[in-house]
């Protein structure tokens, strides 16, 4: 029938937005203080599952991004526990609300960031946010995390909720790949060798873990042994494991849908700068804009795909021991 | 309404002759062929906002139709009047009818969030030049148009500027900056239209965050108001010649719209606004409802 | 003024008798105590906003005197009225009026915007706990105060929530997203107090960007508006009685003050408003002006 | 006498905002497109000359940075040339309209910043922004300046005007130290080595570059040689210039009065990693927010002052080899 309600776009179940939102449901009863803020987007967030469950404590601030960033400053201020909801774009019209509100308050308020990247797809450059992890990881004491898969992204929503600070999170609009089972934990702070190997460490988050997966399948075929580290936890990082994996391995690659300029590359060649100075390769969008497609088409066309990111182990290895 | 008199006659349209009939015989083909075009772009690309699209089809005709000094072949004249599609996400129709005028080609333009395709799911200037400016955040096109509008006037162009907002975007403060900024510069070159359609995203502005009283924002902000039906062309032609005529103050066009003009089942629905998939089903029912032939839909539906 | 007409009495204010002269006359020399520190912390610091300081000064020793339920002894406690000084660069006002409640020590609070000491050029919650939240960047802290009146209606909290704004600041879009927020909420433990005093950073409010008509503007917002003058406590107690009486809306006090109050040469000067030096002379003519003894002019500037 | 006008604080003629107030003054004959936007901050931003020069070219937006930003792509769209001025911790709040209005569209519009780091002083910690390098760094297409004394502003405020496309450039609140004579010139993307030496490089911009000039003399007396880089534009970055100064010393020391997260430092670390990986030691705010303070004072206790370039400097030469 023609008048049926529309399918949503790119939200089955597998969408980190989606596993984000159901879990925010879930772990409501246990987070009596929690509250979700809404710029009139909750159908793309995937908070619409809370709205669903706790309307009210469910607070709609309209298309007002700044005063919702800073409102929720005051709402923990009173006590509440609140999660601040829209797409990573427009995080960035209030990252100066999260750096005074927030975070040089040190509060206790949580932003949850949909749509990242070129998985946002067919909405396009616009609408891609390429430049998140950047400017939130340079805010003082901001925590900066980017879970993997659903499975994650259900376990960090807890962790966050536990967490104390303020943090930013981002999920994912379009259907993910399952990197993880349900055996999976997560803790803030710690990146995990979902794969093991020693010629060289794949450092990756968000979509490109499971991309980082399927790379080192391929290079597997040709006999190299690929590392696959998920560092969900962009800030602080994981420095311990990266010295290692860089030690062990002597090269690395960092894959992100992101800017290759400043965001998970940029942390993780900070990090070994000052431990163990290695060959790094960085997979991500380079510095130019993304464009509208498929999510998959993009990631291939702009090289985030799982064959950049073997190439870019295999160039990283190239340049083992040459220095 | 409440436009200042017409103390001095600066406009150029105050010269041209009333609208003929005919005129807006054209403009209402016109913005039958945007809706049309609309749902079948959408249709292929498997997403897009067609309820958002629909409401300002007719705006977007006449604006292209009438009252815009603009010219296909000479997207860079600098006498050229400039139109600002703040509300992105109905890049759909304003694709639409810059294909019914020639900015662009009919059938690339139903290639709608394609990769490779110019026509992507915002307006983005990088792609197509006849856009003046990439949108899709809200709030910001209606900035970008008022520098626009104040850049003319210190070079003492005649052009104007136009920009197309949604209900929804008001909420932005970043509008009611440029609302406070335009009126303090007097920048009467500048004429605002909101499609106001009473939905947003998730669902009508009085639940999200209620607008009213609307027009008295804008005059306490010190606009020249008029409030009109957004899809009735004759009311928005005269109302531009008199946004054009206004004098020391921009103007804002308050035009009621319904959100899914013209296609039944999206009329006033919420779910409709979204970045939706449309059926083949629902694709043809929309067609029909918006006059195309079996024919035409057939056209638009398979021919490309 | 046009508060909504008392239909429910909720407010705990109701039942408190009407403030007595001597409250009056203790607001006053209260006010007083705050100028003559300002000026002094000030001088101190070689650096400040003396202008917004002084303007503001009436209208926080009422608020700190007789409206506000804080308590200095326990600046955590859940039920009391929280106060922001949204527009934050007047924090030497803040500390003096903090200093005269006990609310910080008044010599140590002299030791403005130094290293080491938590009396920064702006108010920061991280070193000073009765601080409610730190601003400085204009707009931002109306929103936060919002949202702690968001916060404490959610849990059917009786307290009050107080945000002060500078006239510039309301230049701000997000100061509009607040205040359609706040109406939209219903927010009627929320009052906003505006210290229009007509000048912002670099001149008069009508060059900069032009704010009037101010009262329509928060009126068509759908705020409840009153008008007063900013520096008359008897209105001032009157009128934070009403906002507090008032049912289903936010309040704002426009209140009419004068920039740099209390100092002549400073009256009215956009130079005062900005991060000024003050010679020793400046102070002593400033402090004499507001009262201060010749010896108290010598603990002031000497004495720290 | 009493009434008097106040004196202006920290704008003595040596301070970079005045620098490039009174440059953008003597170059707008020379471009007539010039049109500078203010937020009711010109006495701070030092376009208080201009404003004095060329006041029918001086456009005044209030305090409403988001429309200020934006409004300057309408200005560039229309053939004028629009020099945006606020302070850095305010262009905070109009990130994404630089993102969208100015990079997304190439338009041809400079942001000029005045109040950058801890180099704020008194302001303290709401206004020094320790942000901006990062967030802008990540906007696609955006090319991010930072010169290092006011003779260097003055050259490069006339190089950003000659520049195709949208530029962030730091300016300085308070009295910076001259670095060089009147005979320096300036290029938008090139390192310039300032001092000669090959035992380490420190890499600075901003007012960090007098810092490690002191550095350097002070190390020189213990005979160690460290060359100083003035790495005025971070963005593009200097690859080819860092990998020979990695090449030829071995360590670097990287110097920003900016966080140490993303920023100048970030930059270098990503680029050595893609060409010469070597021990890399930050000198930065270290992820947490300023205070009040008068800004050398404040620079000795953030660890951004000589003495902490020269420790830094040290600790990168011990670990040279040591992998
Ligand atoms: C700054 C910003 N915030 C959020 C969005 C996401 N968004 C896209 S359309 C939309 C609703 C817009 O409603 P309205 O302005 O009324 O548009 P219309 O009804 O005409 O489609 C929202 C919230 C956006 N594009 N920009
Ligand atoms: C977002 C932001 N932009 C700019 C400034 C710089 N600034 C500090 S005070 C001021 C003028 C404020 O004027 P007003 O609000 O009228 O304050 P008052 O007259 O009460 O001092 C400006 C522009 C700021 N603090 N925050
Ligand atoms: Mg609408
Ligand atoms: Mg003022």
């Amino acid at each position: 029938m023609a008048s049926e309600a529309p399918a949503l776009i790119g939200s089955s179940g597998d969408s980190l937005r989606e596993a984000f939102g159901k879990a925010l449901s879930g772990l409501a009863d246990e987070f009596p203080k929690l509250v979700v803020l809404d710029a009139d987007i909750a159908g793309g967030t995937g908070v619409h599952h809370f709205r669903k469950s706790h309307p009210e404590r469910f607070l709609q601030f309209g298309i007002a991004e700044q005063n919702m960033m800073a409102a929720a400053g005051g709402l923990a201020a009173v006590g509440l526990l609140p999660v601040v909801t829209t797409f990573a774009v427009f995080c960035l019209r209030a990252v100066e609300q999260a750096r005074l509100s927030l975070a040089y308050c040190k509060r206790n308020a949580m932003i949850v960031a949909s749509h990242p990247g070129l998985d946002v797809g067919p909405d396009g450059g616009s609408a891609q946010a390429l430049e998140d992890i950047a400017a939130f990881r340079a805010i003082p004491g901001m925590t900066v995390i980017s879970p993997a898969d659903p499975i994650e992204t259900a376990l960090a929503t807890r962790a966050i909720l536990e967490f104390d600070g303020p943090v930013y999170m981002r999920t994912g609009r379009s259907p993910a790949r399952r990197v993880f089972g349900d055996d999976h934990t997560f803790e803030i702070g710690k990146g995990r060798i979902v794969r093991g190997g020693n010629d060289v460490t794949i450092v990756a988050c968000g979509v490109e873990v499971a991309r980082a997966v399927e790379a080192a399948q391929v290079l597997a075929e040709d006999g190299i042994h690929a590392r696959v580290v998920n560092m969900a936890t962009i800030k602080p990082i994981d420095a311990v494991l990266l010295e290692r994996c860089a030690k062990e391995t002597g090269a690395i690659v960092t894959a992100e849908d992101h800017n290759i300029l400043g965001g998970l590359g940029g942390a993780v060649a900070e990090s070994l700068a000052l431990t163990y100075p290695c060959p790094i390769e960085f997979v991500g969008v380079k510095d130019v804009f993304g464009a509208s497609g498929e999510p998959e088409e993009l990631a291939v066309m702009f090289g985030l795909g799982s064959k950049s990111i073997a190439e870019a182990a295999r160039r990283a290895i190239a340049r083992k021991g040459r220095m | 309404m409440a436009f200042a008199p017409k103390a001095v006659i600066t406009s150029r349209r105050e010269a041209a002759p009333p609208p003929a009939r005919d005129l807006e015989q054209e403009i209402a083909l016109a913005a039958r062929f945007v809706r049309q075009h609309v749902i079948a772009s959408i249709y292929h690309a498997g997403s897009g906002h067609p309820g958002g699209s629909l409401s300002c089809a007719d705006i977007l005709a006449t604006l292209f139709g009438a009252e815009l000094n603009t010219w296909p072949g000479s997207p860079h004249d600098p006498m050229r009047d400039r139109f600002v599609l703040s509300k992105g996400h109905a890049a759909p129709a304003l694709y639409a009818v810059g294909a019914h005028h020639g900015y662009c080609d009919k059938l690339a333009s139903l290639k709608l969030r394609k990769f490779g395709s110019p026509f992507q799911g915002h307006p983005h200037i990088g792609d197509l030049p006849w856009v003046e400016t990439s949108t899709g955040s809200l709030g910001q096109g209606f900035s970008v148009a008022l520098g626009m509008a104040m850049g003319l006037k210190l070079q003492n162009s005649s052009a104007r500027v136009y920009a197309l907002l949604g209900d929804g975007e008001l909420q932005e403060g970043e509008v009611w900056e440029g609302a406070m900024c335009a009126a303090h510069h007097k920048l009467d070159n500048f004429c605002a239209i909101i499609d106001y359609n009473k939905l947003q995203s998730d669902a009508r502005n009085d639940e999200i965050m209620r607008l009213e009283p609307l027009a008295a924002k804008w005059r306490a902000f010190d606009w020249a108001v008029a409030e009109i039906d957004g899809h009735d062309v004759s009311a928005l032609l005269k109302t531009f010649r008199r946004a054009g005529a206004t004098h020391d103050r921009p103007s804002v066009i308050i035009a009621h719209t319904v959100k899914g003009k013209g296609v039944p089942y999206m009329e006033n629905m919420p779910a409709w606004h979204g970045s939706v998939k449309l059926t083949r089903e629902q694709a043809d029912d929309a067609l029909t409802a918006l006059g195309a032939t079996h024919k035409e839909i057939r056209e638009y539906l398979d021919g490309v």
